[in-house]
C-alpha cells in the first residue's frame, strides 16, 4: 500500500475521531488530540532543531573557526542558562537569558506597532482622501468616522458622577455608542469571513475524506 | 421531727419545709403552686398581728395612698395582667439557656458586650446580637414604674425604637428572633401607660405578678411555688429601683404599686409599706427619661448620693468590658453627675446600668447615671461603692434615722421622713440578710468563663473609673476583692452597735448559732479570705477599708455567722462575686419567713459589703490603684464550680438547727400575693403544665417556672453561651467557612439541566445536518451554482500584477498558514499560483514563520498540480524551480533581517538580497502575519530604492482578507486574494484552473445557506425564549 | 540579580529600538546580533517548553490524575516524532506522513468543527446578550455571507454592492481597532522597556 | 516621527505614573473585568481552579505586545489566588511564553508570601501550533476543576475552540485577543469578550499598579492626537497638501 494510501486512511480515521468532539468529549476525540499535540509539537521542535539550532549554534560550535564560534558563545551560555527553567530552585539563572528575550521582544512588538501599524494605518485613512471622486470622499469619510470613532469609544478615562457612578459625558458616550456600531459591523463582517473559512475547512475534510472513500472503493 | 426526702436530690429535709433545703425542689407536691395551677385561697387576715410594727406602719401608709392610688387608676388605661409578663419571660429565658452552668441572669450580662461593642458601630444590629437579659425583666417593670405622662410616650419610643436593644431588635424582622420576639411583647406593654404611675404609689412590685384578680393572687401566695422566688426579688427590687431613683411614683409605688394590686378588701396592703424604705427617698415624680431605657432601678441601692469623683478620668476603652461593669456604677452609691448624659440608643446601658449607684445616689445622680455613656458608667458605679455621702446625704432628715438604720447598712440613701414611714429596727437584721443574699447561689453558678466573666467584680468596692476601665485585668479582679473585703465592716460595725438588741427572737437564733458555728477568720469580709493583698495595697487602704478588714475579723453578722458556709475560700470568694448579679438575694427578707433558704444566709455578708458603704469611697477610689497591684488569684480564673460544689454550699448555708428554731408560720398572705404565680398562669395557660426543676441557676430547685413551651409567643429564647460571645455575623461567617470545607470535601454531581441538555441537542442537530448536507453535496460533486467572471478590484489588480513579472524571475512565496486552514489556503492562492507558473514560469522560493508551514510546502504544490508531474500537472520540481527555504524564526525580526539580507538569515536562501525576488506573494491565514510581512517589506521598500518594483501580492483566508484590505486601498499591497469566494471569480477567469474551489463551490453555497437559516432562525427562538425567561423573571413570585 | 536582568532587558531593548529607528551601521549590527542570540535563545526556548510538556504529563501519570491516560499517549508520539525528526530530518518522507496523516487532518477537522460551533454560538448570541450592537453584529454577519453566498442563479443581485457597503464601515472599524491595538502594545512594551513590567522574573 | 511618538508616550507614561501614585485613576466600568474580580473571588472561596490562557503570541511578533499584557495581568491574577489551595493553571501556546508564564506566576506567589504554592506544572506549554495549543488547553478546563477560564493574549480561530469548552463545562469565560478575527468569535462565543485595546487596560483594571493606570491614559492622550492628526491630515489631503 503507498505511503500515500496510509496517511490518507490514518487521515480519515484521526478527522472522523475528531468530528466525535461535535457529539461531546469523549475518549476517542481525547486519544486523536493527544496523539496530534504529541506529533505536532515533536515536528515543530524537529523543525526548530534542524532550522535554527543545528545552524545557528551546533554548527558553529564544531566548527574550528574562531569567527564562528565567538558568535555562539553568549547565546549557547544563555541557552544552556534556559534548562535552569526546568527546576523551580534555580529557575532564577535563565532569566538572564528571558530578560534578553524579552527585551528584544518589546523592542519589536513596538517598533512593529509604531512602524507598522499605527503610521501606516493613519498614514492610509488620510490617503483616503487624496485625489478624491465623490465615491471615494464619501468612503473615505465613512472610514475616517468609523477610525475615530472606534479609537474614541475605547477612551478608558471617565470621571465620577455627583452620585458616585463613573461614566463619561453624554456627548462622549454618544461618540463612543457611533463607535461601537462600526465595531459591531467590523465583527461581524470578521465574523463571517471566520465562519467562511472554517467552512472551507469542513468542506475540505469532507471533500478529501470522501473522496479517498471514492477511490478506495473504485467509484 | 419529721423528715421530707427530697425527690430531687434525696437528701432528707425538715418537714415544715416546701422547698428541699439543699437543692430547692418542692418537697410538698400540694405545697408548689406549678403552673398551671390555680392557687388556693387562703386567709392571711390573722396574721396582721404577727406582723411588725414597721410593717403595720406600711399598710398605714398604704392606706392613706390608696385613694390617691384610686384617683390615679382611672388614668391608666393599662391592663395589669400583662405586667407580670416580664418576671416570668425572664424566668422562662432563665430555663431556656439550659447549655450554662452559669445562672442565665449571669450569662445575659455577658452578651451585652457584644452588645454593646457591637452598638458602638450599628445599634440594630447589636439588639440582634444581644441575648435575653435576665435583667430585662427588671428593666420592664422598672419602665411601668416610671412615672408621668412624658414617660409613657417615651416608654413607647422606647419599644419601638431603638432605646431598648431587645425592643428594637423585636422590631427588626432582620434581626427577629426567639428572644426578641418575646421581648417585643414585653416591649409593647412596657409602652403603656400604667395605671397607677401617677399617683407614684401603685406601681411596682405587683406589677411583675400582677394577677386578674388581687383575690386569686391573693390566695396564690398561700401556695407558693418555689419557683415565685424569683418573681419575688424582682418585684421587690423594682421597689429598690424606684426608692433609689427618689422618684414619687417609683419609690412608693415600689411598694404600694404591687400593693395595690392585691385586693384592697384583703387588708394586706399595707404589709409592704416597709419596702418604701428600701433606697429612700421618694422624689419629685419628674422621672428622667431615660430611666426607662436603662436598669438603673438599683442606682442607688447602696444608698449613698454622692459627688463627682474628683479627677475622674474619662471614659475608658474596651466597650466590651464596659457593659459587663456599667451596670455595677455607683455600686457604692457614688453619684456620677459628672458624668455626661448617655445616649438613649445605647442598647448596652440597658442591661447593665441597673444597678448603676448601687450604693445610692440621690435622685439627680441617678438621672445622671441613668443618662451616663457606658465608658464611664461601668467605671463610676465604683465610687458609690462605699456610698459616701454627699450634700443630698447630709439632708437626709434625722426622723428617718431610727426607721432607717438599717437603710445605713443596706444604703446611705436619703430618705426624707414624711416620704415613708420608718421602719421598725429589729427589721434591719433581716434586711442584712436580704442585702446577702446575692452571693448565695452564685457560688453554685460560677459562670465557667475566663477572668472576662469577673472584671464585673473588679469594680465591686469602689475601683475608681481608670481602674476599672482596663478590661478583666488580674488587678481589677483583686482590687474588687480587696476593697469588697473592706466595705462590710463599716456596716457591720455600724449594726452590731444598734442592731443585735432589737434583732427578732427568730433571727436572734440565727446569729447565735451562726456565731458559733463559724469562726470569724472564715468570715468572706476578710481581705485575707477574698484575696491576696499586697502589702502596699494595705498601706494605700481607705481608713474605712482597713477598719472593715479588722472589723471583719472580729465581728461577723449574725445573720452572716450563721449562714456563711464553711467551705473553701474560693467559693465564698465567688459568692462574693456574684453579689451584684444577686436580685434574688436582695428577696431574703421574704423567704426567711417562709423557706429558711440558703440564699439567705449566704447573701447577707455580700450585700453588706454591698449596701453599707464606708463613709469615705473617695479615698476608697484613690487607693484602688494600688489595690490593683495584687495577682488574681488562681480561683478567680477556674471555671464554673460543679453542681456538687454548689450544693454543698447549700448544705453548709442551712445548719440544721435553723430550721428548729424557726416554727413553721403560714406565709403573710401580702407576703405569698408578691408571687407572680397568676401571672405564669396567665401566660403559660395554654402550655402544657412542665414539671421540670430547675437543677442551676436561680431557679435552682424551682420546679415548673420555665415551662417547656414558649411564654407569651410560639418562640422560646435562645441559649446564649457564655464561653463563646460571637456575633451573629461572626457565626453566619462561621457557617459559611463550614459550608465551604465541606461542599470542598464532597464530590460536585454534575448538573444536567433541561438548558443545558437542550444545548447538547441544538449542537448535535446542526452537526448532522451540516455534515449529511455537505457530504451529500460533495459526494454528488455537482456543478449547479454558477460563478461570476466579475472579479473584485483586488483580484483583478493581483492578476494584472502577475502579468507585470519577469519571465523567470525569482518570487518569495511566504508560507505563513496553519496546517487548519491548508485547504482553503491552498484553494484560494491556487489561482493565483496557477496563473503565475503557467504565465511567468518563475523560480519560487517558499518561506514560511510557522514551523508548521515548511511542511505544507509540498501539500500546496501537489494540491494546486504545480508540483505533479506533467501532463496532470506543471512538472515543478523541488531544489529545481522551487525551494524550500524553511522556516523563518524570530518572527518579525527573522522577517526583517530577510528583508534586509536574504541568506544570513536562511543559509538555503540562494538570493543574497532580498530585492532579487521580483515579487512577494503572502499565501496567510491571519491578518498578523500579513501585516507583519507588508510592513516589514514596506520599510524595505523606503530604505531600498531597489525594492520600488517589487510587487507584493497576498493570497490570504477569508478571515484574514477583511484586516488586510486597508493595505491594498493604501498601495501596499498590489493585489489580494481573500478566501474561496474571490478565488472561484479567479479560479473561473483562470480557465478553471486548478480547479480546487470549483469542487468546492456548491457545497460552500448550500453550507453558507444552511447556516444563514441556522442562525436566523436560532436568533429568532433564542430572542423568543430569552423575552419570555426574562419576563418569567419580572413577574412578581 | 533583579536589578541585572532589568538591565539586561532594558539594555538589549534599547539597543534593538534604536536599531530600528536610526539605521545606523553599529546599532544595526548590534541590533542583528542580538536578534540572532534571541532566536538562538528562543529555539532553545522551545526545547525547554517541550521538556516542560513532558513533565507536565509526566507528572500527572505519576499522581494518577484523571484521564492522565492520554499523557503516555502524547510522551509517546512527542518523543517518537522528535527522534524520528531528528534522525530523517524535516523534508524526510516520515515527516510528510505524520503532516499529512495527522497534523493536517486533526487541525483541519478542528477548524472544521468551529463551521458548526460558531453557527450554535451564534443562534446563542441573543439569549446571552440581547442588545442593539448583538442585532448589529448579527445582521452584518447574515448580509455578508448573503453577499458571498453562492446560489443557483448565481451571485447575488447586488453583492459587490452589498460588500462595498459593508467593507467600508468594517474597514474604518477595522483600522480604528488596529490603531488602538498598536497603540496598547506601544505602552505595554514601553513599561517593560522602561523597567515597570519585568515577566522575566525580575520582580 | 517613530521616534517621536514612542519619547512623547514614554514621558507620559512617566508623568503619569508619578501623577497616579498620588491619586487614583478613574476608568470607565468594564463589565469584563468587575466579573473577572468576582470569578476570582469565587474561585478562592469555592476551592476550584482558574485557567488563564495567555495565546500563542509570539514574542518576536507585534503580537508580542498582546502577550506581555497578558503576563502583566497574570502577576496580578496570581498574587490574588496565591491564597487559593487550588492554584490557577496558565497555559500557552509558545515556548517563550510559557516559560515567562512560570516566572510570572512564581513571582507573584513571592510577591504575596506564598512561594510554597507555586508549582511549576501550573505553567503550561500546551502546544506549539495554533490548533494544538487550543486543544491541549481543553482538557485543562475540563479536568482540572476549573470554574474560570481568562484568556489574554494572541489567540486565532481556535478560540472559539476554548470558548466552546468552557461553554460545555458551564464556566465562566473572559475573552480578550489582539486578534480581530478571535475578537469577532469572542464576541459572539464568550460571556464577557475583552474588545481591541480592552486586552492591554487588563492590568490597570485588576489593580497591577499606577504604571498600568498611567498607560491607559497616555493611551487616551495618543488616541486622541492620532485622531487630531487624521482628520488634519486628511483636510490637507483634500486640499491637495502632499507628505
Amino acid at each position: 500500500m503507498p505511503i500515500e494510501a496510509i496517511s490518507a486512511i490514518i487521515g480519515l480515521v484521526l478527522s472522523l475521531l475528531i468530528f466525535s468532539y461535535l457529539i461531546g468529549d469523549n475518549p476517542l476525540f481525547r486519544s486523536a488530540i493527544y496523539l496530534f499535540i504529541g506529533v505536532a509539537s515533536g515536528y515543530a521542535a524537529v523543525v526548530i532543531w534542524h532550522q535554527v539550532l543545528l545552524p545557528r549554534l551546533f554548527q558553529p560550535l564544531l566548527s574550528a573557526d574562531p569567527n564562528q564560534l565567538l558568535p555562539v558563545v553568549v547565546p549557547l551560555g544563555l541557552s544552556v542558562s534556559l534548562l535552569a527553567k526546568l527546576s523551580p530552585r534555580i529557575s532564577w539563572m535563565g532569566s538572564f537569558a528571558m530578560a534578553m528575550l524579552v527585551g528584544v521582544s518589546a523592542a519589536t512588538a513596538l517598533s512593529g506597532a509604531v512602524i507598522g501599524t499605527l503610521i501606516p494605518q493613519s498614514r492610509a485613512a488620510m490617503d483616503a482622501f487624496a485625489s478624491p471622486t465623490v465615491g471615494r470622499l464619501l468612503q473615505g469619510i465613512v472610514m475616517l468616522a468609523g477610525t475615530a470613532l472606534t479609537l474614541a469609544y475605547f477612551q478608558f478615562s471617565a470621571t465620577r458622577a455627583a452620585d458616585g457612578s463613573i461614566k463619561r459625558s453624554v456627548i462622549f458616550e454618544f461618540l463612543a455608542w457611533i463607535g461601537r456600531v462600526f465595531i459591531a459591523i467590523t465583527f461581524g463582517v470578521l465574523f463571517a469571513g471566520v465562519y467562511m473559512a472554517a467552512l472551507s475547512a469542513m468542506i475540505e475534510r469532507l471533500s478529501s475524506m470522501i473522496n479517498f472513500v471514492k477511490s478506495f472503493l473504485g467509484l | 421531727m419529721a423528715s421530707l426526702t427530697c425527690p430531687n436530690c434525696g437528701r432528707d429535709n425538715p418537714d415544715f419545709l416546701d422547698d428541699c433545703q439543699f437543692c430547692q425542689t418542692a418537697l410538698r407536691r400540694e405545697a408548689t403552686l406549678n403552673i398551671g395551677e390555680n392557687p388556693t385561697k387562703k386567709s392571711t387576715g390573722e396574721l396582721e398581728g404577727v406582723l411588725p410594727d414597721w410593717l403595720r406602719d406600711a399598710r398605714q401608709q398604704a392606706r392613706d395612698s390608696a385613694e390617691e392610688e384610686a384617683a390615679k387608676e382611672a388614668s391608666k388605661p393599662k391592663s395589669q395582667k400583662e405586667e407580670p409578663v416580664d418576671l416570668l419571660a425572664g424566668l422562662a429565658f432563665q430555663g431556656a439557656s439550659d447549655e450554662e452552668e452559669v445562672p442565665d441572669w449571669l450569662s445575659a450580662i455577658n452578651p451585652v458586650q457584644d452588645k454593646k461593642t457591637a452598638a458602638l458601630s450599628k445599634p440594630k444590629t447589636a439588639d440582634e446580637d444581644q441575648p435575653s437579659d435576665f435583667f430585662a425583666q427588671f428593666e420592664q417593670s422598672n419602665q411601668r414604674l416610671v412615672d408621668t405622662s412624658p414617660t409613657i410616650p417615651l416608654a413607647g419610643d422606647l419599644s419601638q425604637e431603638e432605646a431598648l436593644p431587645w425592643m428594637s431588635g423585636s422590631t427588626d424582622e432582620s434581626k427577629k428572633d426567639e428572644l426578641t420576639d418575646w421581648f417585643t411583647q414585653t416591649s409593647a406593654q412596657s409602652s403603656e401607660p400604667f395605671p397607677f404611675d401617677t399617683g407614684g404609689t401603685h406601681s411596682g412590685g405587683l406589677d411583675n405578678f400582677n394577677p386578674p384578680n388581687s383575690q386569686e393572687s391573693f390566695d396564690v401566695t398561700q401556695d407558693r411555688p418555689a419557683a415565685s422566688q424569683q418573681p419575688e426579688d424582682l418585684s421587690w427590687l423594682h421597689e429598690l429601683e424606684k426608692s433609689t431613683k427618689g422618684q414619687p411614683p417609683a419609690t412608693p409605688s415600689g411598694d404600694m404599686g404591687w400593693m395595690s394590686n392585691l385586693d384592697p378588701s384583703s387588708g394586706t396592703q399595707e404589709d409592704l409599706s416597709w419596702l418604701n424604705n428600701f433606697g429612700g427617698t421618694p422624689t419629685p415624680a419628674s422621672a428622667p427619661e431615660s430611666q426607662p431605657e436603662d436598669l438603673s432601678w438599683l442606682n442607688n441601692l447602696g444608698g449613698t448620693p454622692g459627688t463627682p469623683l474628683p479627677g475622674e478620668p474619662a471614659a475608658p476603652p474596651a466597650p466590651s468590658n464596659e457593659d459587663d461593669l456599667g451596670w455595677l456604677n455607683n455600686l457604692g452609691g457614688q453619684p456620677l453627675t459628672s458624668e455626661p448624659a448617655r445616649a438613649p440608643s445605647s442598647s448596652s446601658e440597658e442591661d447593665l446600668s441597673w444597678l448603676n449607684a448601687l450604693g445610692g445616689t440621690t435622685p439627680a445622680p441617678a438621672e445622671n447615671i441613668s443618662s451616663e455613656p457606658a465608658k464611664e458608667g461601668d467605671l463610676s458605679w465604683l465610687n458609690n461603692l462605699g456610698g459616701t455621702p454627699i450634700e443630698p446625704a447630709s439632708t437626709q432628715s434625722s426622723p428617718s434615722a431610727d426607721d432607717m438604720d438599717w437603710l445605713k447598712n443596706f444604703s446611705e440613701t436619703p430618705t426624707p421622713a414624711p416620704a415613708e414611714p420608718a421602719p421598725p429596727q429589729e427589721d434591719l437584721d433581716w434586711l442584712n440578710t436580704l442585702s446577702g443574699a446575692p452571693s448565695s447561689e452564685p457560688s453554685s453558678v460560677q459562670p465557667a468563663s475566663s477572668s472576662e466573666d469577673l472584671t464585673w467584680l473588679s469594680n465591686l468596692g469602689g475601683t475608681p473609673a481608670p481602674a476599672s476601665a482596663e478590661p478583666s485585668t488580674p488587678q481589677e479582679d483583686m482590687s474588687w476583692l480587696d476593697t469588697l473585703g473592706g466595705t462590710p465592716a463599716a456596716p457591720s460595725t455600724e449594726s452590731a452597735a444598734f442592731e443585735q438588741p432589737e434583732v427578732p427572737d427568730w433571727l436572734k437564733s440565727i446569729g447565735a448559732q451562726q456565731q458559733s458555728a463559724e469562726p470569724p477568720q472564715e468570715s468572706p469580709y476578710s481581705p485575707r479570705n477574698t484575696a491576696p493583698l499586697s502589702e502596699d495595697a494595705r498601706q494605700e487602704m481607705p481608713d474605712w477599708l482597713k477598719s472593715a478588714t479588722e472589723a471583719s475579723k472580729s465581728t461577723s453578722l449574725p445573720p452572716l455567722g450563721a449562714t456563711w458556709p464553711t467551705s473553701e475560700k474560693p467559693v465564698e470568694k465567688r459568692k462574693l462575686d456574684e453579689v451584684p448579679f444577686r436580685p434574688k438575694g436582695l428577696l431574703t427578707p421574704y423567704q426567711t419567713q417562709n423557706e429558711p433558704v440558703a440564699d439567705t444566709g449566704q447573701a447577707v455578708p455580700v450585700d453588706e459589703t454591698v449596701f453599707s458603704t464606708p463613709s469615705d469611697s473617695t479615698l476608697a477610689n484613690q487607693d484602688v490603684d494600688a489595690l490593683f497591684a495584687v495577682d488574681m488569684p488562681d480561683w478567680l480564673s477556674q471555671p464554673a464550680p460543679a453542681e456538687g460544689e454548689a450544693s454543698i454550699s447549700q448544705a453548709d448555708i442551712m445548719p440544721p438547727g435553723v430550721g428548729d428554731d424557726l416554727s413553721p408560720v403560714d406565709l403573710p398572705s401580702w407576703v405569698q400575693a408578691m408571687r407572680p404565680v397568676e401571672a405564669v398562669i396567665n401566660e403559660t395557660s395554654a402550655v402544657s403544665a412542665d414539671q421540670t426543676t430547675e437543677r442551676e441557676g436561680p431557679l435552682v430547685g424551682l420546679r415548673g417556672v420555665i415551662p417547656l413551651a414558649p411564654i407569651g409567643s410560639a418562640q422560646r429564647p435562645k441559649a446564649i453561651s457564655l464561653k463563646l460571645q460571637a456575633t451573629s455575623e461572626q457565626q453566619a461567617g462561621a457557617s459559611l467557612v463550614e459550608q465551604i470545607i465541606a461542599s470542598e470535601a464532597t464530590a460536585q454531581p454534575l448538573r444536567i439541566s433541561p438548558f443545558v441538555a437542550s444545548q447538547r441537542a441544538l449542537r448535535w442537530g446542526l452537526a448532522a445536518v451540516f455534515i449529511t448536507v455537505l457530504s451529500v453535496m460533495i459526494g454528488m460533486g455537482t456543478r449547479l451554482m454558477p460563478i461570476s467572471a466579475a472579479l473584485p478590484a483586488e483580484v483583478s489588480n493581483a492578476s494584472s500584477t502577475i502579468l507585470s513579472i519577469p519571465e523567470g524571475a525569482p518570487v518569495l512565496v511566504v508560507l505563513d498558514y496553519e496546517p487548519s486552514l491548508a485547504g482553503e489556503m491552498e484553494a484560494t492562492s491556487g489561482p493565483l499560483l496557477d496563473q503565475l507558473v503557467v504565465l511567468r514560469h518563475p523560480s519560487l522560493t517558499f518561506v514560511s514563520t510557522s514551523p508548521s508551514g515548511t511542511g505544507l510546502v509540498d501539500r500546496l504544490l501537489t494540491n494546486t498540480r504545480i508540483g505533479q508531474p506533467a501532463p496532470d500537472g506543471l512538472g515543478y520540481q523541488l531544489d529545481v524551480q522551487y525551494f524550500n527555504a524553511g522556516y523563518l524564526p524570530a518572527g518579525l525580526a527573522g522577517v526583517r533581517g530577510f528583508t534586509e539580507a536574504p541568506q544570513a538569515v536562511l543559509p538555503s536562501v540562494k538570493e543574497k538580497l532580498f530585492s532579487e525576488f521580483a515579487a512577494v506573494i503572502l499565501i496567510t491565514d491571519h491578518a498578523e502575519s500579513g501585516q507583519m510581512w507588508i510592513e516589514q517589506v514596506t520599510l524595505a521598500k523606503q530604505s531600498d530604492p531597489a525594492l520600488a518594483n517589487q510587487q507584493f501580492l497576498v493570497a490570504a483566508s477569508a478571515q484574514a482578507g477583511p484586516m488586510l484590505r486597508p493595505y491594498t486601498s493604501s498601495k501596499q499591497v498590489a493585489g489580494m486574494v481573500s478566501g474561496i469566494s474571490d478565488a472561484a471569480r479567479y479560479e473561473f477567469v483562470n480557465n478553471s484552473r486548478p480547479g480546487i474551489v470549483r469542487s468546492y463551490w456548491d457545497a460552500f453555497g448550500v453550507g453558507l445557506f444552511l447556516a444563514i437559516i441556522s442562525i436566523v432562525l436560532g436568533s429568532l427562538w433564542s430572542l423568543f425564549t430569552g423575552i419570555r425567561a426574562r419576563r418569567a423573571e419580572a413577574e412578581p413570585g | 540579580m533583579r536589578y541585572l536582568t532589568a538591565a539586561i532587558a532594558i539594555a538589549s531593548g534599547l539597543i534593538v529600538l534604536l536599531g530600528y529607528f536610526y539605521p545606523l551601521d553599529t546599532l544595526i549590527q548590534l541590533r542583528v546580533m542580538l536578534t540572532d542570540w534571541v532566536v538562538i535563545i528562543a529555539a532553545m526556548a522551545v526545547l525547554v517548553g517541550i521538556a516542560n510538556l513532558v513533565l507536565v504529563h509526566t507528572d500527572k501519570i505519576r499522581s494518577g490524575e484523571k484521564n492522565s491516560i492520554y499523557g503516555v499517549l502524547l510522551i509517546v508520539s512527542l518523543l517518537f516524532t522528535f527522534v524520528a525528526g531528528l534522525v530523517f530530518g524535516p523534508n524526510s518522507q516520515f515527516m510528510r506522513v505524520a503532516i499529512d496523516a495527522i497534523i493536517v487532518p486533526v487541525e483541519a477537522s478542528l477548524m472544521a468543527i468551529l463551521a458548526v460551533t460558531l453557527v450554535y454560538a451564534s443562534i446563542r448570541l441573543l439569549r446571552r446578550r440581547a442588545d442593539v450592537m448583538t442585532v448589529i453584529f448579527l445582521v452584518v454577519a447574515l448580509l455578508f455571507l448573503i453577499a458571498v453566498m453562492p446560489t443557483p442563479i448565481g451571485p447575488v443581485p447586488g453583492d459587490f454592492l452589498l460588500l462595498q457597503f459593508l467593507q467600508m464601515f468594517s474597514d474604518g472599524g477595522a483600522r480604528g481597532l488596529l490603531i488602538g491595538i498598536a497603540l496598547g502594545a506601544l505602552l505595554t512594551s514601553l513599561r517593560v522597556l522602561i523597567g515597570i513590567d519585568r515577566p522575566y522574573g525580575g520582580n | 516621527m517613530a521616534l517621536v511618538i514612542v519619547l512623547i508616550a514614554a514621558l507620559l507614561l512617566v508623568a503619569f505614573t508619578f501623577l497616579r501614585r498620588r491619586s487614583p485613576a478613574v476608568l470607565r466600568p468594564i463589565q469584563a473585568f468587575e466579573r473577572l474580580s468576582h470569578a476570582i473571588g469565587l474561585a478562592v472561596e469555592n476551592g476550584t481552579r482558574l485557567h488563564i490562557s495567555l495565546g500563542r503570541g509570539n514574542l518576536f511578533t507585534a503580537r508580542g505586545g498582546s502577550a506581555l499584557a497578558g503576563l502583566a495581568m497574570l502577576r496580578r491574577l496570581a498574587e490574588r489566588t496565591s491564597v487559593s489551595d487550588r492554584p490557577p493553571i496558565v497555559t500557552s501556546g509558545d515556548a517563550s511564553l510559557s516559560i515567562l508564564s512560570q516566572d510570572t506566576l512564581q513571582a507573584g506567589y513571592k510577591a504575596a508570601g506564598a512561594d510554597d504554592q507555586y508549582r511549576a506544572t501550573t505553567g503550561r506549554l500546551t502546544g506549539l501550533t495554533p490548533f494544538s495549543y487550543a486543544a491541549g488547553a481543553i482538557p485543562v478546563t475540563r479536568d482540572e476543576n476549573v470554574s474560570a477560564n481568562v484568556l489574554l493574549g494572541d489567540f486565532g480561530a481556535e478560540a472559539a475552540l476554548l470558548a466552546e469548552a468552557a461553554d460545555r463545562e458551564n464556566t465562566h469565560l473572559i475573552a480578550a485577543s489582539d486578534n480581530l478575527s478571535a475578537q469577532a468569535i469572542l464576541y459572539a462565543a464568550a460571556q464577557d469578550p475583552l474588545i481591541g485595546e480592552e486586552l492591554f487596560a487588563s492590568g490597570a483594571y485588576v489593580g497591577a499598579g499606577p504604571s498600568h493606570e498611567a498607560s491607559l491614559h497616555v493611551q487616551d492622550v495618543l488616541r486622541w492626537l492620532v485622531i487630531l492628526a487624521i482628520l488634519v491630515g486628511a483636510l490637507l489631503r483634500m486640499v491637495g497638501v502632499g507628505f
